[in-house]
């Protein structure tokens, strides 16, 4: 068995609000083994950006981790100490944003933050040459005219280039997972694909594991191993990308599916019922069964279990 | 065959800024029927969101002109007559944005009709309120007398369109209205946008840059980039059969989730950036980019021709040589060898 | 086409049950829509215990402003009245006069008390002027925003705001006799600039939403526009800057009192009395502290208000 | 570079505000009922002054060509006859003006380093003992007048612990130095005269923080809030993200977007504290232009207070134009494409 990068369980976060403390991320587990890439897909609001930013440990301040592990090579970085965490940052996890616009600082140069990057994220960090270690870093994620790019400020770039830019500040060093959190949202369509393509090819290039994070099905199919599907804060299917797509089990899994409008027409399927879950007051159970078609009594009251279908392939569904 | 209900000839709107003319509508001509969709598609900055404001007259044209019913509406909003103004209206693309968010559901959707003067008295517009969500699928007793920042981003965009069909308009511009929502919840979206199509048989401007929506709502498609038509075709044709690169480019780049859809996507990718509009590439906009550039698509831009019935390229290798009857295979074979490789990128980054 | 609306129009009728529903939600009405809202500010409000103090100085503040005279002790020592046996006598020091007195032997304590109605009716008497004439000129130049009207308003509320507002305060006074009516006409000249500038900047960031462009193309009338759809949402900032405001108000007021500009001996205004007492205060600090730390109170009452108020309408969504 | 067109628009919108300033100011000294003359001087003087008084002023010609006269005047730099002084108001500015300046320079630099410690310290430990005392210093600092401040420090400082002066701006004995700048400082400086120099700054050291705590506590509210707002951006949390010390992130990449709103709102403190001299200038008998000008004000002598009002009005357009230079240098966005 290939040695796992990340293993997450049980994770429960919630954050501080007026209307009192929300329980978003409930009992998450999640696994990332060695060189392997992951696809994490899931709605607006279903806790994706915030297991992200557990494993990085850049959660906002109003954030309350309620329990879990978050067990990166074998120790938990939920209990290592503040050096250990910057460690962890400078020489182990770096993750591509998902808005390069707010992500870049607008009051600095690109070539004072590459320099800031490289100097700690690197070992030998000090005595580096940094315009031309960070020009053959813009090389390698095809930035155009990547002289002028080093010496302009952020909003002087287009939303492509700074894309291109927040890849490059992930590369400064070797590093063992990369967390993409929705690359591509905030681009066009030709330049999200430009961008994905280079992702894709980074990730065959270097020997690192990765977690690429989606709204959509469509756009991870061609780069990732395994699907994780995200619902209410909790992992309602995982399974090799295939089967997901051949044989999606998960009322919710197949619910996104039907909804996603095809190329070939065909209507639009009824979509999902309701809204995503009020984190306030979550529902009880299966945080899916209001919106669930054939939801039964069970499913109100007890959270489903991870249930095997296949090799490789469980889902959390008390209807299997 | 339906009338026309909205004519638009060589429309342009052009944006004075302080650093240059931004060309945002460079000549564009179509119609829309009665009862059909119209679909414009395209990345940002190509115009297409800039075309339904100018239709609602929220800018005036700078050249060209567009007419409703034979009227005459290449006037801004404020001078158009108010018949004019109750039989068209606008569906925005940020739900937050386009809900006043100190009013309740009932003010918001009962503006047009007070402005309008269809409705005596609070309690007859409670009731038309009433029956418009009830359309939307919007249950009334929860929804009615709700703020905005209460409801969730499906439902403010259904309270958007409910308010649309207040006045029972013949056309409506629907700018992106689902970009903002979640895949399941775009899909009730789209399904009450296309029943109250055929209910009221009015006629929409659907506006969006997502290949997928267009093709399960669109009659009609034309592309749009930097400011100018590439193609328009009907809905089929234009999946099926697109001739013009950037179409390709943009169906290649599509995600798809079944067999069939890859079939429809060329594995073909446009190089660099999208040029800013303040000044524009020589020749055919798209040369910057195009990955079957020819030596005359610099110095000349091509007109939109109609190549077979009823479908418009505006692209020299499309056209053939100057007058020679359009090859097919030569656009096959060309697609073919070339591959996309990240070295050749790093090489040629002019 | 024509023929089929009318079908429809006559179903509205026969729908009783509509009927009944509406009436159902009409009675239901009356108090959803206004309490919870008002339940969120007040809870957001009610969050920071300085606001709640803010609210109670503020409520004690007017209390003895409409109500001093009829509840302090020595009423008559509010005119011309002096009792050289109980010159200076020291705070604290006698039950008959708990703070003191003044060189005439005037109870300070009940000057104080009668000083409240002087600074609290010049705040209300100003804002009153103010507050509707500012936010008219704010609102009228923000929706003709980058037009001749917008120029030309802003630019009449650029030239008082061209000076420190006591300045100008101080200048105007002086030409006039000093009278307190004429201090709060200057200060009321001056001051309305301010609030079109915060109204101008909330509602020409609003002029483009939406909301607003919707309205134009159903054909709203552009009075409806202004007042109707763009004043509601600044409520939020001017209620605020109206309570901020009223504490500064006050400290022009009791500055140009101070100068000799406002209110004059005997009547018991807190400027007035601070700089009457200034000659003593070497020894006897306390009749002029007393009635400037009243001035104080009253301002800080008005901070912390107005700061609650402006958490109140913050607009901060719960975390997720 | 926009840089300079963008200052060129500030500074024609100042000039325009100014000239309507001065109109306002002058038409409304005019049209109030009564002689002005007759109200300003008492009414012992003799009528050969109050004519030669209403000559100097052109009392009997039309408002607009006074208004011309009075202009034509300021630009050859005479403003005009004071009443108080029974001299040109020229002289009384150069005379008095001079000190007030030098007190507003010594409660600015105050109120600048004040409120930027006061602020960070405040939003770099959020919520705790730190960031609460700064609250409570704030709301003390915007609550209480700026003259109760003075009269305050006066008692406390000067009368009872005799740590400061409480009037004047030099004790008697010193050798008042010679007059080269005008500023008293500065010219003690030059002649060498250090021990007048340390009394003068010791004179002017609490009527300058008097000046400088209202506007020190507005600033540091306004930076510390600056820094929660950045500190939840994205870009703060990808800064952590990079494993980038803490130090490097709260000192620069913090510090930087934070400062904004506080040095926006430190022109505004700035002016207001030009406002407040007049006042502290009277409770310290500071010898300042503000303290002269509070008596032509209980005298009316309309040249002086035109003169006053135009005066601050031009130092506050300075103040806000340096300030906006400075926002632009700060934020290249501003540079750049002037937003």
């Amino acid at each position: 068995m290939s040695e796992k990068i990340l293993d997450i369980k049980d994770l429960n976060v919630g954050y501080k609000t007026y209307r009192g403390v929300t329980s978003v991320l409930y009992d998450l587990n999640l696994e990332v083994n060695r060189n392997e890439t992951i696809g994490v897909i899931g709605e607006s609001g279903c806790g994706k950006t915030t297991t992200m930013k557990t494993i990085n440990q850049i959660l906002a301040n109003n954030a309350v981790i309620k329990g879990g592990e978050v067990n990166f090579k074998g120790k938990d970085i939920l209990k290592m100490k503040k050096k250990e965490i910057v460690k962890l940052r400078r020489r182990n996890v770096s993750m591509i944003p998902q808005d390069p616009t707010a992500s870049l600082n607008p009051l600095f140069k690109v070539k004072t933050q590459m320099k800031d990057i490289l100097k700690y994220s690197r070992e030998d960090g000090e005595d580096l040459d940094f315009k031309e270690e960070t020009i053959k870093l813009f090389n390698s994620v095809a930035l155009a005219d990547p002289e002028r790019v080093y010496d302009s400020y952020p909003f002087q770039l287009s939303g492509g280039m700074r894309q291109r830019v927040c890849i490059a500040m992930s590369l400064a060093a070797p590093k063992d997972l990369l967390i993409a959190d929705e690359p591509t949202t905030n681009l066009d369509v030709t330049i999200q694909n430009q961008v994905l393509q280079l992702i894709g090819d980074i990730l065959d290039e270097m020997n690192f594991s990765a977690i690429l994070v989606s709204q959509a099905l469509g756009l991870v199919k061609k780069f990732v191993d395994r699907i994780y599907v995200f619902y209410g804060g909790t992992v309602v299917e995982v399974a090799k990308t295939q089967r997901i797509f051949d044989n999606p089990v998960h009322p919710y899994t197949r619910g996104l599916i039907e909804s996603t409008p095809k190329l070939t027409g065909g209507g639009f399927s009824a979509g999902i019922a309701g809204q995503t879950p009020d984190y306030v007051n979550p529902p009880s159970g299966c945080r899916f069964h209001p919106r669930c078609p054939n939801s039964s009594k069970e499913c109100k009251t007890e959270k489903p279990e991870m249930v095997r279908v296949e090799k490789d392939h469980y889902v959390a569904c008390w209807r299997q | 065959m339906a009338e026309n209900l909205i004519r638009v000839e060589n429309l342009k709107r052009y944006f004075e800024m302080e650093t240059g003319t931004v060309k945002a509508i460079d000549d564009i001509t179509f119609d829309i029927k009665e009862n059909e969709v119209m679909g414009l598609v395209g990345e940002s900055g190509s115009g297409k969101s800039t075309t339904g404001k100018v239709l609602m007259g929220i800018h005036p044209p700078t050249g060209g002109n567009i007419s409703f019913r034979e009227k005459d509406i290449s006037i801004p909003s404020a001078e158009r007559s108010k018949s004019i103004k109750r039989d068209m209206n606008m569906v925005f693309q940020d739900p937050g944005g386009s809900l006043n968010p100190t009013k309740t559901v009932l003010d918001i959707v009962g503006l047009p009709l007070r402005i309008h003067d269809m409705v005596e008295g609070k309690k007859e517009m409670a009731e038309r309120v009433y029956h418009l969500l009830e359309t939307v699928d919007l249950e009334p007793e929860r929804f009615m007398y709700r703020r905005p920042n209460d409801l969730g981003q499906g439902e403010k965009q259904a309270v958007a369109i409910a308010r649309a069909i207040a006045t029972d308009p013949s056309f409506i511009v629907l700018d992106e209205p689902t970009s903002a929502l979640d895949v399941s919840i775009q899909a009730k979206i789209m399904n009450i946008l296309i029943d109250l199509q055929d209910e009221y048989n009015m006629s929409y401007l659907f506006i969006t840059h997502d290949l997928g929506l267009m093709r399960n709502i669109a009659d009609r498609v034309a592309i749009m980039y930097l400011g100018r038509f590439f193609e328009v075709a009907d809905s089929e044709v234009f999946f099926e059969t697109p001739l013009h690169p950037y179409t390709k480019v943009l169906l290649g780049s599509f995600p798809t989730t079944t067999e069939e859809e890859e079939k429809l996507t060329p594995d073909i990718n446009a190089r660099g950036e999208i040029p800013s509009a303040m000044d524009l590439p020589s020749g055919c906009k798209f040369h910057t980019r195009c990955p079957f550039k020819e030596e005359r698509c610099l110095e000349k831009e091509p007109k939109l021709v109609e190549v077979e019935e009823d479908h418009f390229v505006a692209c020299h290798l499309v056209h053939g040589v100057d007058d020679v009857e359009y090859d097919i295979e030569k656009v096959e074979q060309v697609e073919r060898d070339f591959e996309y490789d990240i070295d050749e990128i790093k090489m040629k980054t002019e | 086409m024509a023929e089929e609306n009318n079908d429809e129009k006559e179903s509205f009728e026969e729908d009783e049950e509509i009927e009944e529903k509406v009436e159902e939600i009409f009675e239901e009405r009356e108090e959803s829509p206004w309490k919870d809202a008002l339940k969120r500010r007040w809870y957001r409000f009610s969050s920071n215990p300085l606001s709640l103090v803010g609210l109670a100085i503020t409520i004690i503040s007017i209390f003895l402003a409409v109500f001093g005279e009829y509840i302090v002790p020595y009423p008559e020592h509010g005119g011309y009245f002096h009792n050289y046996s109980d010159r200076f006598i020291e705070p604290f020091t006698t039950l008959e006069y708990p703070l003191g007195t003044d060189n005439y032997g005037r109870d300070v304590l009940t000057r104080t008390i009668l000083g409240f109605r002087y600074s609290i009716r010049m705040s209300a008497v100003v804002l009153s002027l103010v507050v509707p004439s500012g936010v008219v000129v704010g609102l009228v130049a923000g929706y003709h925003k980058d037009t001749w009207i917008d120029t030309l308003l802003m630019r009449i509320s650029d030239i008082f705001i061209a000076v420190p507002p006591l300045v100008l305060a101080l200048s105007i006074t002086a030409m006039l006799e000093p009278e307190p009516l004429y201090a709060m006409m200057a200060v009321s000249l001056m001051w309305w600039p301010w609030f079109a500038r915060i109204t101008y900047n909330n509602v020409s960031s609003l002029v483009n939403e939406e909301f607003v462009q919707s309205a134009e193309i159903m054909g709203d009338s552009k009075i409806h526009i202004m007042f109707s759809e763009l004043l509601p949402n600044c409520a939020g900032p001017i209620l605020t800057k109206m309570t901020l405001d009223a504490g500064w108000v006050i400290i022009i007021g009791a500055s140009l009192s101070f100068v000799g500009l406002g209110a004059q001996p005997p009547t018991p205004d807190l400027g007035t009395m601070v700089a009457g007492g200034s000659d003593y205060l070497a020894h006897q600090w306390w009749v002029s502290m007393i009635p400037a730390l009243a001035i104080s109170f009253i301002i800080l009452g008005f901070n912390l208000l107005g700061d609650g108020i402006q958490d109140a309408f913050e607009e901060s969504g719960g975390g997720s | 570079m926009n840089m300079k067109k963008y200052i060129g628009k500030r500074l024609f919108w100042a000039i325009i505000s100014l000239i309507g300033l001065s109109m306002f100011i002058f038409y409304f000294g005019r049209i109030i009922p009564g002689d002005p003359i007759r109200m300003m001087v008492d009414p012992r003087t003799p009528d050969h002054v109050v004519e030669e008084l209403q000559r100097s002023l052109a009392l009997d010609r039309p408002i607009y060509t006074q208004y011309f006269i009075w202009l034509r005047n300021v630009f050859q730099g005479d403003l005009g006859f004071s009443i108080v002084t029974r001299r040109s108001v020229t002289t009384d500015v150069r005379r008095y003006l001079p000190r007030t300046l030098e007190l507003i320079f010594y409660a600015s630099f105050i109120q600048i380093v004040g409120s930027f410690l006061l602020g960070i310290f405040a939003g770099s430990n959020i919520n705790k003992w730190q960031d609460h005392i700064t609250r409570v210093f704030s709301y003390i600092g915007v609550s209480i007048p700026a003259f109760v401040f003075a009269l305050i420090f006066q008692l406390v400082f000067a009368h009872r612990l005799g740590l400061f002066p409480g009037t004047g701006a030099l004790t008697r004995g010193f050798p008042i130095p010679t007059e080269r700048t005008g500023f008293l400082a500065l010219d003690a400086l030059l002649d060498g005269e250090i021990s007048t120099l340390i009394n003068f700054i010791h004179h002017a050291t609490l009527p300058a923080i008097a000046l400088a705590i209202p506007g020190m506590a507005q600033v540091a509210r306004m930076i510390r809030s600056g820094m929660i707002t950045i500190n939840q951006k994205d870009y703060i949390s990808m800064a952590r993200g990079f494993g980038l010390p803490e130090r490097t992130i709260r000192f620069k990449y913090l510090l930087r977007p934070s400062i904004i709103p506080g040095v926006t709102v430190l022109g505004m403190q700035i002016a207001m504290m030009v406002g407040n001299a007049f006042l502290v200038e009277m409770v310290f008998r500071w010898p300042g232009f503000s303290r002269h000008a509070i008596n032509a004000m209980l005298s009316s002598d309309l040249n002086t207070i035109v003169a006053t009002v135009m005066i601050i009005g031009i130092m506050f357009a300075i103040i806000n134009i340096v300030v906006d230079t400075l926002v632009a240098y700060i934020d290249p966005r501003i540079r750049f494409t002037g937003s």
